[in-house]
């Protein structure tokens, strides 16, 4: 059975519709891709699938649970976590106790263990510290594992975010655009985070207008458009559909070229075409 | 009865419209900065003693009460250029204790210039009671209310139709984008305490031939005035009139038929209540202080 | 690395220790002890009430109306029906956690500047009923409180009392520093930071608001209870909104997020006034200037801006990128105020102004 | 002398900070003057009672100085700011007593400061006059502890007395939030019917309203209220007695001697024409028949107070003023500081005529003033005038 089933999911912001009678499937243990122009509420869809936001109508339901309307908190208890395009790092801590606010829903010591510090307690800090540290490991962060967050570059705050995300040891990952503000070198290594990422078993939701990325390491696309399903499946059908390329030079042409990265993976995708 | 209610809500108009204005200054200046000036019963102190004292020293209140404002307003734009403006990026609650920290320091200043005494000072046009409809209201009142009323619409024309004005208002919207269309958010935020500062002057003047005043009148109005503008809803004009009238409405109505011991008690249990299914008051943006 | 890491907290505390063993040498008089006690009554609520400003982002203006009902609840218990102050003390406790666990989910769901007001209109309501209700509290002429008695020995005479509340003082900073520490402390640090970024991590957000609020409440009820006791009566001042202001401003004053920048605070900010009683009409005036100056000056509060400066020094001397790297890590695991992390300082009422660093993304 | 004190007390108060005051203790022992401690409610909402209290000590000492002092030695007087908060009246006290090391105090504005204070005077045995007004600081009696001025109680039944004379049997009240208009208000709840009155209305305002026409309205519409009475200090009554004349109503109004001063009448004015309130002979030193026995005292200190101040009189400067005498006169019989034979002194005070009346203490009297100290004024042409 598919992890995520969501059901003619809407949400409405005063009269915008930003996410409109969206339904679509996702299978686990694989990288699903999530594209389309700007304004195409894909940040929305992700917020909707994370619970910051509620929607205004449909169902989310995730493995037999049902989270529609659910508080984002209790989206994460069952299993779903997701980094921001806005970075959400806590910068009044060290990256380390970052990732480790990661690891909240597995710390099981009460208030009151926690004031008196329980032997229970910094045994168990202990472990939450190196399980921590094994986590920044991973993501590629073992230069910063004593820095403070806000000592940190912008590239791996970004790492900084996933590695928060990890630690929560989700089903399902949702990532908002990871490689946008990051250079081509950066960009590069996430292809391969990504791949190590669902390689442990997690399944990833990529929102990303790095074409040359997604098209890298998705198994299935949902091409949005207006809040609305475009085109969805594996990446080879996806890239050649014509709708796809017409919104995006639509697009492309319709935001003057502010949103360089749209007219670039605009162009990709023609370039991929024509192959 | 009725002739009673109407006394009541008379009474309370007149109590509100001074809220009103202390309100307003809150706002003026939370739209600038984000901060909520402590010290802003202080400029209300500050009008009363000032127009007190120099009319005792025999000036006519056509001088006093201008120089009495500027004064105020010159305290303010001082308050802002050597408290406010050196602390600039500092956290806002520590921005808050500054302010806490100059209203303790203007009111020494004030006890230390003038005294601890209560000072009257004489009705701007006589106190024979004008009674309507079986309720009384002193001819002071009439001015607070008229006053209230004109600086209201000043207000609103100031900042509807000026550059000055409209430049304040982007301000408090987005910050940055102001700054980005070239308006002086540094001066913005200067004029928005000396405006303040003046606003509260008016009302501590209005308001002390009918209560008195003294050093440390600023307290307690500027405490009201502060619940006035969070009911309105922070940084709206709008929010901050009815707020005050409402709260000056609900003091007198609940002093006159439910209980005048808990009368204050009950202002802020309303207050509570509104702010519990109104988050940002009755007219606050919603988006105000999103997460 | 636990070990570097611990020493800071242990070091701290131990230096409190010490600081608190060794001050009876400079106290030749019981006036002295009593300044010393209300110093440590006065940290012991600040230490609560910078867990709920300074670690969890929530400000309050009401906190006074708690201490005023510890030191009512106590003094009436006590005093009017005879309970054994033990009993009575905790029996206010719970009574006043259970009001702030009551309260606290409703008016912790306001943000900033509304949040502040709704805690102050709490404070004022509770300042209101204590001098209404003249029949049971004395009204604003207060009551006398018997002395605290456990069993036959009797808590009289401020030597006793200052070992009482240095202990109790050492306890509650103990008791702060471990719940910092803890994934609870955690929680509430990264709420403050950023709620959402909190949220999808699997943290409850108002539950953990409300239980710093709880917490903080008992801090300061217990430390009123004990006030009572120890000054033998109490007057509605104490519960009064000014209190309130004076008790964020001591947390503010020694630095938000630094539970040990809360004890200078309040010792700062409790011992200023009795040097300054000699100036006589200037007081006040000197009093607020200081307040001022010292927010300009330091903005982060006493405690953190001098740390930061000790530690950028220390950077400055060994300027080996991985060793500084430690020393933060060091430091900003431990409080933020030691840690170089701007964010803790930013107020509740600052999610307006987002760090620099977040709004990159968006720009992109 | 002024500065001199100061620089002293400013060593003093770096003391506690250094907290190296060891030396300073020794020091402040040797030191010769007699030492006179004093905590007032100098501000704060109480201060324009603390004020007057802090002058009058003041002015008072330096006279008593240059006369030459008292037993060959200077007075030193050590006066801190209370604010009207017992909790610094509290640590200030014990400051005089335990640093300062004052052979008496006089003090203590507000009930609330008076009372936070006397569980330490007690066990430091330590004279202790107060110059506040509620009864329950002598009553019951305190071993150290003496009050100056007039108790509430007295207030009330002059008050309810003269209402009797003018057949006033049904009253409303009206009061403020502070520690004088409730214990005013607690006693006189206690003693009506005693005087065959009925209160029937019971209304308060809270501290800096800025009007009170709700109250008044409410009360003014209270069936048969022939009268009102309104207990308290400062802006709370001025504005009462405004609104008062603003309503139009008729029937007398009462005031305590909370606002026994001319200040009331220039905040009040013109409606304060036809108020009645208890007060000291003080207020009326000038129009005193020649052969009162106060008269002389009255009028000198009336003329002493407003001359070197500028400003009115008040009784709470009366306490002060009888509060300092009675020490002063103590201490010469005592012969000594001794604190046990002054405070013996002290309690033998008889037939002493001040500014507030004639004082007769006893062991079981620390007031030692009866009803005929407070005179029944009545505001008349802008003026306070006896009620004849």
């Amino acid at each position: 059975m598919s992890l995520l089933r969501v059901e003619a999911l809407s949400k409405k912001f005063g009269g915008l519709n930003a996410v409109e009678d969206l339904s679509f499937d996702i299978q686990p243990g694989a990288v699903h891709s999530i594209i389309g122009p700007n304004g195409a509420g894909k940040t929305t869809l992700l917020n909707l699938l994370s619970g910051v936001y509620r929607p205004s109508a449909g169902r989310i339901g995730f493995g037999e649970h049902d989270l529609t309307g659910r508080a984002p908190h209790e989206f994460a208890a069952h299993g779903i976590a997701r980094t921001f395009q806005n970075l959400q790092v806590f910068f009044n801590m060290s990256a380390l106790e970052n990732v480790m606010v990661g690891r909240h829903l597995h710390e099981r010591c009460g208030i009151v263990s926690a004031l008196l510090r329980s032997p229970r307690q910094s045994r168990a800090e202990r472990a939450c510290r190196e399980e921590a540290a094994e986590i920044m490991r991973f993501v590629g962060l073992h230069n910063y594992l004593s820095a403070a967050a806000d000592a940190m570059p912008y590239g791996a705050l970004k790492r900084l975010e996933i590695a928060r995300a990890l630690a929560t040891a989700p089903k399902l990952m949702l990532l908002d655009e990871p490689a946008a503000g990051l250079n081509p070198t950066e960009a590069l290594e996430l292809d391969d985070l990504i791949v190590r990422l669902s390689g442990r078993g997690v399944t990833v939701v990529l929102v990303e207008h790095n074409m040359r990325l997604v098209m890298g390491v998705s198994d299935h696309i949902l091409v949005l458009d207006y809040g609305r399903k475009l085109a969805e499946g594996p990446a080879a059908t996806v890239r050649n559909d014509p709708k796809v390329i017409e919104a995006y030079l639509g697009s492309a042409i319709a935001h003057d070229g502010s949103y360089g990265n749209a007219i670039a993976s605009a162009v990709a995708v023609a370039v991929e075409m024509h192959r | 009865m009725s002739a009673q209610f109407l006394q009541f809500l008379l009474t309370g108009l007149t109590v509100g419209a001074i809220y009103a204005l202390v309100a307003l200054g809150f706002s003026i200046i939370f739209n600038a900065s984000h901060v909520i000036n402590f010290a802003q019963g202080e400029f209300v102190m500050i009008g009363g003693m000032a127009t007190m004292s120099l009319t005792a020293s025999g000036l006519p209140y056509l001088l006093a009460i201008p120089l009495a404002i500027a004064a105020a307003a010159l305290v303010g734009l001082a308050l802002e250029k050597f408290a406010v403006e050196p602390a600039q990026g500092a956290s806002v609650v520590t921005l808050i204790i500054i302010t806490i920290g100059a209203s303790i320091f203007l009111r020494g200043l004030a006890l230390v210039i003038w005294d601890k005494n209560l000072h009257p000072l004489k009705p701007f046009t006589g106190d024979t009671p004008i009674a309507i409809a079986g309720a009384t209201i002193l001819p002071q009142s009439l001015w607070v209310l008229g006053v209230a009323l004109a600086i209201v619409l000043a207000l609103s024309w100031f900042f509807g139709r000026t550059l000055l004005g409209k430049a304040m208002l982007a301000t408090s919207h987005n910050r940055l984008a102001a700054q980005l269309i070239g308006i002086n958010v540094r001066m913005v935020l200067f004029l928005s305490f000396g405006l303040s500062a003046a606003l509260g002057a008016v009302a501590g003047i209005l308001v002390a031939p009918i209560t008195t005043t003294s050093f440390d009148v600023g307290v307690m109005l500027g405490l009201k005035g502060f619940a006035a503008a969070i009911l309105g809803g922070l940084g709206s004009g709008v929010g901050a009139v009815v707020g005050g009238l409402v709260l000056g409405i609900v003091e007198t109505m609940s002093a006159g038929y439910l209980s005048s011991a808990y009368k204050d008690a009950i202002a802020f249990v309303i207050i509570l209540a509104v702010l519990f299914f109104m988050p940002s008051g009755l007219f606050g943006n919603r988006g105000g202080e999103r997460v | 690395m636990l070990a570097r890491l611990a020493s800071p907290r242990t070091g701290g505390l131990l230096a409190l220790a010490v600081v608190i063993v060794l001050l009876p040498l400079a106290l030749s008089n019981s006036y002295f002890y009593d300044v010393a006690i209300l110093v440590g009554l006065n940290a012991i609520v600040c230490i609560g009430l910078n867990l709920l400003i300074g670690y969890a982002g929530q400000i309050s203006l009401g906190h006074a109306g708690f201490f005023g009902l510890g030191a009512y609840g106590s003094a009436i218990l006590a005093s009017r029906y005879g309970w054994p102050p033990l009993a009575a003390m905790l029996t206010t406790t719970l009574a006043v956690a259970a009001l702030a666990f009551l309260v606290g989910r409703p008016i912790l769901r306001l943000k900033g500047h509304y949040l502040a007001m709704a805690t102050l209109g709490l404070g004022v309501i509770i300042f209101m009923v204590i001098t209404t209700e003249d029949k049971v509290t004395g009204g604003p002429d207060g009551i006398s409180v018997v002395p605290f008695r456990i069993g036959g020995f009797v808590l009289q005479g401020e030597r006793i009392w200052y070992w009482v509340v240095g202990a109790l003082l050492l306890v509650a900073v103990w008791l702060a520093l471990n719940l910092i520490e803890s994934p609870a402390g955690r929680a509430l640090r990264a709420l403050h930071s950023s709620e959402v970024g909190a949220e999808v991590v699997g943290i409850n957000a108002a539950n953990h608001k409300v239980m710093v609020f709880v917490i903080s409440a008992v801090f300061a009820s217990i430390a009123g209870s004990l006030a009572a006791h120890y000054s033998g009566f109490v007057t509605p001042g104490k519960v009064a909104f000014l209190h309130s202001i004076e008790l964020v401003t001591m947390v503010v004053f020694g630095g938000m997020a630094s539970t040990f920048g809360a004890v200078v605070g309040a010792a700062v900010l409790t011992t200023l006034p009795q040097l300054l009683a000699v100036l006589k009409d200037y007081e006040m005036m000197v009093f607020g200037a200081v307040m001022m100056g010292t927010m300009i000056f330091l903005p982060r509060g006493v405690v953190p801006s001098l740390a930061r400066l000790i530690q950028t020094r220390r950077q400055k001397a060994s300027n080996n990128g991985g060793e500084g790297g430690h020393e933060q890590g060091a430091g900003a695991s431990h409080s933020c105020g030691d840690a170089t992390g701007r964010d803790c300082h930013r107020p509740p009422t600052v999610a307006v102004l987002k760090p620099r660093q977040s709004d990159g993304g968006g720009g992109v | 002398m002024k500065s001199m004190q100061a620089t002293t007390s400013i060593k003093r108060g770096l003391a506690v900070l250094a907290a190296s005051c060891v030396l300073f203790a020794g020091a402040a022992v040797a030191q010769e003057p007699i030492k006179i401690g004093a905590f007032l409610a100098v501000t704060g909402p109480a201060a324009s009672l603390g004020d007057p209290e802090q002058k009058t000590l003041e002015h008072y000492v330096g006279k008593i100085n240059a006369a030459g002092g008292v037993l060959g030695r200077k007075l030193q007087l050590v006066s801190y700011d209370s604010a009207g908060d017992a909790e610094k009246a509290r640590t200030f006290a014990k400051r005089l007593i335990e640093q300062d090391k004052v052979d008496m105090i006089v003090g203590g504005t507000s009930t609330g400061e008076t009372m936070a204070v006397i569980p330490l005077v007690e066990a430091a045995q330590m004279p202790f006059i107060s110059l506040a007004g509620a009864v329950v600081i002598v009553e019951p009696v305190k071993k150290w502890v003496f009050k100056m001025p007039h108790s509430d109680r007295m207030a009330c039944e002059k008050i309810f007395i003269d209402m009797q004379s003018r057949k006033l049997s049904k009253i409303a009240l009206i009061s403020g939030p502070g520690g004088f208009d409730k214990s005013m208000r607690a006693e006189c709840l206690k003693l009506n019917k005693q005087y065959g009155i009925d209160v029937v209305a019971d209304e308060t305002y809270g501290g800096g309203d800025t009007d009170m026409t709700a109250q008044l309205t409410k009360i003014k519409n209270t069936a048969g209220v022939q009268a009102v009475l309104n207990p308290g200090f400062g802006q709370g009554p001025a504005i009462v007695t405004k609104n008062y004349g603003q309503l139009g109503i008729a029937m007398p109004l009462y005031q305590s001697h909370g606002v026994a001063s001319k200040e009331f009448i220039k905040l009040a004015g013109a409606a304060a024409e036809g108020v009645r309130l208890p007060g000291a002979a003080v207020l009326v030193a000038d129009d005193l028949p020649a052969n009162d026995p106060q008269r002389s005292v009255a009028v000198a200190y009336k003329h002493e107070y407003e001359s070197h101040f500028k400003s009115d009189i008040s009784t709470f400067g009366g306490h002060a003023y009888d509060g300092l005498m009675i020490a002063v006169a103590a201490l010469k019989k005592a012969g000594s500081t001794d604190k046990a034979k002054v405070r013996d002194a002290i309690e033998a005070t008889r037939g002493y005529v001040g500014v507030d009346g004639t004082y007769n203490m006893s062991a079981t009297d620390h007031m030692g003033l009866d009803l005929t100290a407070f005179r029944m004024l009545e505001v008349k042409g802008g003026n306070w005038t006896l009620v004849k």
